[in-house]
């Protein structure tokens, strides 16, 4: 490996250049949509690169690029990726191609600019995940809403004016926060690097005010109970390259968020706190589960549902404390952790997975109606196939990726207190009640209506891009252990932050 | 043994299986039964190596195949761990399931989905497999839950049949609730004993059974007992255990094939086989026996009175499945688990064969399901009769059949169980007897004795079934007989040598061994004992009662409306589930959104500081009047409020 | 003693003075067709101006004019950046003021007066020339506003500016000779050392302050005294509006800074409350009633308030770092008002305004380079990043921050959410709607190439913006 | 002798009664016009008067220069209210009500 070679500007900048091109060629440009599909694949061999040159022996910052940005308050130009970010960029490569092929023959205005939007979208969202400098990281996390803000306003569905305006008010009034604490730290660390803020000393009243600020800007893109109602709105509006990217991507960064700022930088706040964050996510695993159950709009449904599993990723990130308080060891933090981020992962496919299925029925019926439905499977074997399975990842079942994270995070959930685990559990039977449920009444039964029968079964483009997530999916589910051993060396590194005291 | 020979018996059903779901329409229906088929051969005559293996030379297996996942000092893994009674279940599920495999080709001929069919059942196998075969809780919890995926969708491979689609929604769902407890279960392991391997958590046993755990503040219970009661909540999900035997019932919705092989002979018994494989830590709780006991005899006494009245020939026989699974449950309460199993096994054949043998008269009568529409099919279907006779005297308990020796042995522990509840279930096992025997044949005579009730059409008269489904029907019959000789071994002998785990203050089944002496002096002493006069006075009665005096359960339906209404409405645990807990979560539910997420966080909240906001906005530009003097007035204002507050 | 009074220091003023007198004997001899030469004459002098001061750039400063008059780093920033703003200004005008028959030379003179007076504003170290450059400047843009004479509502806004701005320059005045008073100075030196010496009387001090702060507020336009700002840029032309909103509002930053700063600095505790309750109100008022609006350039004028807000946060800290996110700020601020009265020129023909919000409905459709230029003002105007007007927003706030006013700083961010909004309505109605007329844009190529690399200057300072932000720290320190 | 206090009272005085004068009057734009003018000189009594007990000859000097720019104020203020009657055929303050809001 070429030590010095850029690789993370190159994949954050290439779709980024790439949408612009794209976007410059204008929408009569029979090139748009190759161009943009080979872009976001070059993306992601690159993005393949930071795996097979991934060191999972240390916590430092790899792939590091650090050059001077704005010099007056010494901001820079601060790259690095660690065993937490590097997964979650994979991960936007890999969507990024999944909405690239999804749109390919549904989206017929404005093709450009709506390949653009996606192209350049992916480029900030990995520089989010890359960024190791505090204004870099809030300039990246920022913009990602100016492309998204314009999807779901202009290919999204009836009502989508207010729901973007709502997504990007309810997303910016929690940011806003995180600027004014890292503005803060800047204060006290005299540095924007996120790793000098890791190691600065804070009372425990700023610390108190840090961690508030900080949760309120993740738990909106999380999003967590009660700050979640713009997800079932915007999901809903967006076109499913749209949903696709909220879910897979966007809400990752909340829960990157609380990993890369709230926890190293406030440890003894989030012990404080952990009360609030577990119960929260508790919250979120069974009154949003009780709520997606009687949703009648399928991608409201899955919007729920991706409430109720980011709760176990917020569960699991703050539990450790309990566990440490449990016992000496702590051997289960790390368990809960690494479930937390497999369930991120997981959950970026297959809440991508799901949306994408909607998509393929509301392509063909233009409605998202669960009752419109009936009797799927009789006219589309083949996509109710896809259907069934992706119902059962989400529902959690062993051998899908679903599994593995909250598995992970229900293990060590005990490790903290029974009744989280209890709670957490409930899932289990919640999960399957509305994604079988659902499943029960489109896909099965016989054909409802005239519409149903004239259904026609995917196309191959349809069939492999739902094929190439079901075998990621299932992959992940029967061996997650090279996802989670790129983490081992970041997780214990976190858990030492945490242990530490910083008052 | 090695890895490779264990690879290739768990993965030769699952190659089955995805030659004929994936490219079932490349390979056509031939290929795709031959291939599933050959799979399960495959695993089944590998099956029988390794169990001779276990029983004649001894060996055992405990290896991984890979590292699942790493994390922190824990690490999941995949892996086998053979021993004897990983290879009985081997090969009691591969031979079951080879069974219905050749069977399905006979029964399913016509059927769009046959491919689809043989992929599922070969995908069952091979889950079973992985099931039993686990040498960890997190494989086992896969397989678990992938058996239970498979019987998902098998219950619902008629996906058009509404009550189909019902049926195996509310099979997963009420499995759902068993497998909460049950990954709670699990959960509890890894924290106390700090591993999910079954070697170093039997070790960690009785260190686990001196702590105890604060569930409610102040209230500190065994952690042990906890955690056993957790785990049995799965096994009550899995092997229909009341309150959690709902779906059983309603799963005969699926294919008769997959009644016989998951729904009665192997999937329900995985609960059975999993608290047997967990002795080592249910012995350090009695709580938690007597819990199992409780359960075991409840399900067993009151599903048998269900089977009474039904008249679908299918729930007769899953409510018989229910019962026989209480037997079980009840001996693992009592600690008798080599007893549970072994009437695992024997039920497993004889209740297959029962099964496959109403799939055969089903497709005799063109798939009428209602006994009160048959009957006299003896001279159509001879090797239907004989076997299904073979099958209810077994299922009976009848002396010299697999099934006597099996629930004899129970009966015999429970008696001498000296734990909580062991009279009651005692009473329930005894008085279970007679109405095994009831409603057994009262089947049988209505099916095959008596007036013909079907329809006669001369074209479409009954007949037997062809040889791919009686050839199957012989060979279940074949151990449904015999392997009742194996108690001597299996429940007695030291078969399971240290798979099982009693300790000796439970040990009820060793005075037994004590006086038993061979199989003969075992029949003779069960001639005299009372369960077996019970059984012989309930054939007697169903005779009475359906072919001598078909109108007195008429009579005793109407005098004793009351009762058979409970009876009807199976103690109205449908109902009830239906209306609480389905329509308690869907108002809840509803509730939730509409008031809490909607009224409350977007109306209020949300949508009313943006109200606020916007309505604050038309007030405040009224202040922009327009009219100069309020402009200089406003300034006026401002010069006021500077002077107030600043100059000092 | 008399000093050798540097001429040098006041080139650039001097030669825009002659050159205005040259353009008005043009106009006063060519009468009706005296637009095209004055119009030329004026971008002229501005560019010449501009190198002027450029090239005086690298020389050392100082004061001259027995010290009422000063050349130094900031001055001539700040007098090349009202230079640069008044060319683009001229040229957006032209093609508006002609399809209105307002292409007067007058308006040139006017123009080029009101700069002459912006720049003596901006140099001013003595409250007499404060005093006349700023009446210079305000006379001139009076005028303007009154310039389309057969228009209602314009001549109301003059009459409305006109009386509150008179007002305000004697409030400004009273404060003055308040000052002057307590001090007994009028050269902001003298004032600067008399308080540092101590020892004056703190009441009457910031007494006169008050009144100061009035002044200085209403030529910003902060509130309680911005009445005059949405009713003035609603009610004149939009050229006169665009001239209004940029050139003028750095003259009156530089005014405050020379005044708050330069000759009140160390009286900072008396004047930062002051400023931080117009600040606070500025953003507040200016934010939420922008929401109401359904006219873009009163909207316009509501945000241009919450932005003066803004700027007052990097005054009110105090410290280098604030006043040079200030300045930042400022000239932030007059790129992007310049873009955003720029592009309702642009719309605009002959009998429309193109000023509702509701005329760039479809305007994404129709036009998709401009839709796409005016979303980036308006997400700039909304401070998200990656544009120019976030990190305007990040460093006034940090100075905030540094001197540990959270309170402050979290009404601003609270403001900047709710402000937020009122820009993306106008991303809505621009790519969201559907286009209800269709009507080819009518601007000349010149102001197309000019509006376009405004907006795109945005962006690039968006992308880069550490060397603008390095010189207004180097100002500063 | 009249101390520098009774100067300034009366400044303030004057000064107080053009700003009431401005928001008070609701009929006549001339008047507010007046009231500017005289709110001027208030303030140059200010400044005379400070200028006098100072003993510093500047802001007199000031004064002087006030007072010719309030002339040139009082001519555009006054063609602006021709232009404004020409348009809306009144000068009262309350009929200024077009832009509002």
């Amino acid at each position: 490996m070429i030590t010095n070679f850029p690789l993370l500007s190159l994949i954050i900048w290439l779709p980024i250049i790439g949408g612009v091109a794209v976007l410059i060629n204008g929408d009569d440009n029979p090139w748009a949509r190759p161009l943009s599909l080979l872009v976001s694949l070059l993306t992601l061999v690159l993005s393949i690169g930071l795996y097979t040159g991934f060191d999972n022996t240390t916590y430092q910052m790899q792939f590091v690029e650090h050059t001077s940005w704005i010099s007056t308050f010494n901001i820079n130009y601060y790259l690095g990726i660690d065993g937490f970010s590097m997964p979650l960029i994979i991960l936007t490569a890999f969507s990024t191609v999944i909405v690239v092929v999804a749109g390919w023959q549904v989206i017929e205005q404005r093709v450009s600019q709506y390949m653009a939007s996606f192209l350049i979208m992916s480029g900030l969202m990995i520089a989010v995940f890359a960024a190791l400098d505090a204004i870099l990281f809030y300039v990246f996390f920022e913009a990602m809403l100016i492309p998204l803000f314009l999807v779901i306003g202009i290919w999204g569905g009836p009502n989508r004016v207010y729901a973007t305006i709502k997504f990007f008010l309810y997303t910016l009034f929690g940011s806003v926060f995180l600027l004014l604490a890292l503005l803060y730290l800047h204060h006290v660390a005299g540095s924007f690097s996120i790793l000098d803020f890791h190691d600065v000393a804070l009372s425990m009243q700023e610390q108190f005010w840090l961690f508030l600020a900080f949760l309120i800007a993740f738990a909106v893109k999380v999003p967590m109970w009660p700050v979640h109602t713009w997800l079932p709105d915007a999901h809903v509006e967006a076109p499913t390259g749209g949903s696709v990217i909220l879910a897979a991507i966007t809400l990752k960064i909340g829960g990157y968020g609380l990993i890369r700022f709230a926890l190293p930088i406030t440890p003894d706040a989030s012990l404080a706190l952990d009360w609030l964050v577990i119960g929260l996510s508790l919250t979120a695993v069974v009154y949003i589960g009780l709520v997606a159950l009687v949703q009648t709009d399928m991608k409201k449904l899955i919007a729920y549902s991706s409430i109720a599993h980011m709760g176990f990723v917020t569960l699991g990130l703050f539990i450790v404390f309990r566990i440490f308080a449990n016992s000496a060891t702590g051997s289960g933090a790390v368990l809960a952790v690494e479930g937390a981020m497999v369930q991120m992962i997981s959950h970026g496919f297959i809440a991508a997975a799901m949306f994408l299925c909607v998509g393929v029925l509301y392509d063909r019926m233009h409605t998202r109606e669960i009752s419109a439905y009936g009797g799927v499977a009789n006219t589309m074997p083949t996509f109710a196939g896809f259907a069934v399975f992706f119902a059962m990842a989400n529902a959690g079942l062993p051998g899908t990726s679903g599994f593995v994270g909250e598995f992970m995070v229900i293990l060590a959930a005990f490790q903290a207190n029974f009744w989280f685990a209890f709670l957490a559990a409930t899932t289990l039977i919640l999960g399957a009640a509305y994604s079988l449920w659902m499943v029960k009444r489109v896909i099965f039964g016989e054909v409802a209506n005239e519409n149903v029968a004239k259904l026609e079964d995917i196309n191959r483009r349809e069939f492999w891009m739902l094929a190439s997530l079901a075998i990621i999916i299932l992959a992940i589910g029967l061996w997650p252990a090279p996802l989670t051993e790129v983490m081992h060396a970041s997780v214990e590194h976190l858990l030492t932050q945490v242990s530490q005291s910083k008052i | 043994m090695n890895q490779t020979l264990l690879l290739s018996i768990v993965l030769a059903p699952l190659f089955g299986s995805i030659i004929a779901g994936l490219f079932g329409n490349q390979v056509g229906r031939v290929w795709a039964h031959r291939v599933a088929v050959y799979g399960v051969g495959i695993a089944f005559v590998l099956s029988v190596w390794v169990l001779k293996l276990v029983a004649m030379d001894g060996e055992t297996y405990n290896q991984q195949v890979y590292q699942w996942l790493q994390s922190g000092s824990l690490s999941l893994e995949v892996g086998f761990m053979v021993d004897a009674l990983t290879a009985m279940m081997m090969v009691v599920v591969t031979f079951v399931s080879l069974m219905v495999h050749i069977y399905t080709i006979g029964y399913m001929q016509d059927d769009d989905g046959y491919a689809r069919f043989f992929s599922y059942i070969s995908l069952f196998t091979f889950s079973m497999l992985m099931l039993v075969m686990a040498n960890n809780f997190m494989q086992l919890f896969f397989g678990w839950e992938a058996v239970g995926l498979v019987s998902y969708l098998l219950i619902g491979f008629w996906y058009k049949k509404p009550t189909a689609i019902f049926a195996n929604l509310k099979a997963f769902l009420v499995n759902r609730v068993g497998d909460f407890g049950f990954l709670l279960g699990i959960a509890g392991i890894l924290m106390y004993a700090g591993s999910l391997d079954y070697v170093e958590v039997f070790a960690q046993a009785p260190v686990m059974s001196e702590q105890s755990i604060a569930i409610f503040t102040g209230h500190d219970w065994s952690v042990m007992s906890l955690i056993c009661i957790l785990l049995f909540i799965g096994a009550m999900g899995k092997s229909a255990q009341v309150p959690l035997h709902v779906w059983l019932p309603d799963s005969m919705e699926g294919p008769t094939p997959i009644s016989a092989l998951i729904h009665a002979a192997t999937m329900v018994t995985a609960g059975i086989f999993m608290v047997t494989r967990m002795s080592p830590l249910f012995e350090f709780s009695e709580t938690a026996l007597s819990f199992v006991l409780v359960i075991g005899s409840i399900t067993a006494l009151f599903m048998g009175f269900l089977g009474l009245i039904q008249n679908d020939i299918k729930r007769v026989i899953a409510y018989s499945t229910l019962s026989q699974l209480g037997y079980m449950t009840v001996a693992l309460g009592a600690s008798a688990y080599s007893a549970g199993v072994f009437h695992l096994m024997t039920h497993a054949f004889f209740k297959a064969l029962l099964f496959l043998g109403a799939g055969s008269v089903i497709m005799a009568m063109h798939h009428e399901q209602d006994i009160r529409k048959m009957g006299g099919l003896k001279k159509y279907m001879p090797i239907t009769y004989w076997t299904a006779l073979i099958g209810s005297l077994a299922l009976i308990g009848f002396p010299g059949l697999s099934g006597f020796f099996s629930k004899d042995s129970i009966i015999e522990a429970v008696h001498a169980s000296e734990i909580a509840g062991s009279s009651f279930a005692y009473f329930a096992v005894v008085v279970g007897v007679f109405v095994t025997a009831l409603y057994s044949f009262r089947l049988f005579f209505l099916v095959f004795h008596g007036k013909e009730r079907f329809k006669i059409d001369r074209h479409h008269l009954p007949h037997e079934s062809p040889a791919v489904v009686t050839v199957p029907l012989i060979l279940l019959a074949i151990p449904s007989v015999i392997s009742g000789y194996l108690i001597g071994s299996m429940v007695f002998g030291d078969f399971f040598g240290s798979a099982i785990v009693v300790h000796a203050n439970h040990d009820v089944l060793a005075e037994h061994a004590e006086s038993y002496h061979g199989v003969m002096s075992f029949m003779l002493h069960g001639l005299t004992a009372l369960p077996f006069w019970l059984a012989m006075a309930g054939i007697a009665t169903a005779y009475y009662l359906y072919m001598m005096r078909p109108d007195i359960p008429a009579k005793l339906q109407q005098r004793f409306n009351w009762l058979y209404c409970i009876l009807d409405n199976k103690y109205g645990f449908d109902s009830f589930n239906q209306t609480v807990f389905a329509g308690g979560a869907r108002s809840f539910g509803n509730l939730l959104w509409q008031v809490g997420d909607r009224l409350l966080i977007d109306g209020f909240i949300v949508n009313g500081a943006a109200k606020t906001v916007g309505f604050t906005s038309k007030v405040v530009r009224h202040v922009q009047s327009g009219y100069l003097y309020h402009y200089a007035f406003a300034m006026i204002i401002g010069l006021y409020l500077l002077l107030t507050f600043f100059v000092v | 003693m008399f000093e050798v009074t540097n001429m040098a220091f006041a080139l650039p003023e001097m030669f825009m003075l002659a050159m205005a007198c040259v353009i008005l004997l043009v106009v006063a001899f060519l009468g009706k067709t005296a637009a095209g030469p004055a119009y030329v004459l004026s971008q002229l002098t501005l560019a010449i101006t501009m190198v002027l001061i450029y090239q005086s750039m690298g020389e050392v400063g100082g004061l001259t004019f027995d010290g009422t008059y000063i050349k130094d780093i900031f001055s001539d920033i700040l007098k090349m950046t009202i230079c640069a703003l008044n060319i683009v200004v001229l040229t957006y005008s032209t093609s508006y003021l002609k399809a209105r028959g307002l292409f007067q030379g007058e308006y040139y003179v006017l123009a080029i007066f009101s700069t002459l007076g912006m720049m003596i504003m901006v140099s001013a170290y003595h409250f007499l020339t404060l005093y006349l450059g700023l009446e210079l400047m305000s006379l001139c843009l009076y005028a303007m506003v009154a310039m389309h004479r057969d228009s209602a509502v314009a001549t109301e806004a003059a009459m409305k500016y006109f009386i509150l701005g008179a007002i305000a320059s004697g409030m400004l005045l009273y404060g003055m000779s308040i000052i002057y008073g307590v001090t007994g100075s009028l050269a902001l030196t003298t004032i600067a050392d008399t308080i540092q010496a101590g020892g004056i009387d703190n009441t009457v001090l910031s007494f006169g302050l008050v009144f100061l702060i009035i002044g200085i507020g209403f030529k910003l336009g902060a509130v309680p005294f911005h009445m005059w700002l949405p009713d003035v840029y609603h009610g004149a032309p939009t050229a006169v509006t665009l001239f209004i909103a940029t050139a003028p509002k750095i003259a009156a930053f530089a005014m405050a800074m020379r005044l708050l700063v330069d000759g009140l600095g160390d009286a900072h505790e008396y004047w930062q409350g002051m400023v931080i309750m117009l600040s606070v109100l500025s953003m507040i008022i200016g934010n939420v009633v922008a929401i109401a609006q359904t006219n873009l350039k009163r909207m316009l004028a509501y945000s241009t308030i919450s932005h003066i807000g803004f700027i007052l946060l990097g005054i009110l800290s105090g410290s280098q770092e604030g006043y040079a996110a200030a300045m930042f700020y400022a000239l932030v601020y007059s790129l992007m008002s310049l873009g955003g009265f720029g592009m309702i020129i642009l719309m605009s023909r002959n009998g429309f305004e193109a000023d509702n919000i509701n005329d760039f409905k479809g305007l994404s459709g129709r036009n998709p380079w401009y839709a796409l230029m005016m979303l980036i003002l308006m997400f700039s105007m909304a401070g998200i990043p990656p544009l120019v007007g976030f990190y305007a927003k990040l460093t006034v706030i940090k100075s905030v921050v540094d001197i540990n006013l959270m309170s402050v700083a979290v009404v601003a961010v609270v403001m900047s959410v709710i402000g937020a909004y009122y820009y993306l309505r106008i991303i809505k109605v621009m790519y969201f709607d559907k286009a209800i007329q269709h009507e080819e844009l009518q601007a000349p190529v010149d102001m197309r190439v000019m509006f376009s690399v405004n907006a795109l200057t945005v962006f690039a300072l968006g992308i880069f913006p550490g060397s603008l932000l390095a010189l207004c720290t180097s100002v500063f320190s | 002798m009249i101390a520098l206090s009774d100067f300034l009272t009366l400044g303030a005085l004057l000064f107080s009664l053009s700003v009431a004068g401005i928001f008070i009057n609701r009929k006549n734009i001339i008047i507010l016009l007046m009231c500017i003018e005289l709110m001027l000189l208030a303030v140059n009594l200010n400044f005379i008067a400070f200028a006098h007990f100072a003993g510093d000859i500047a802001g007199q000097v000031f004064v002087f220069f006030i007072l010719t720019v309030a002339a040139a104020e009082a001519a555009i203020g006054l063609a602006i209210l021709v232009v404004l009657f020409r348009n809306i055929h009144t000068i009262n303050v309350a009929d200024l009500d077009k832009l509002k809001g």
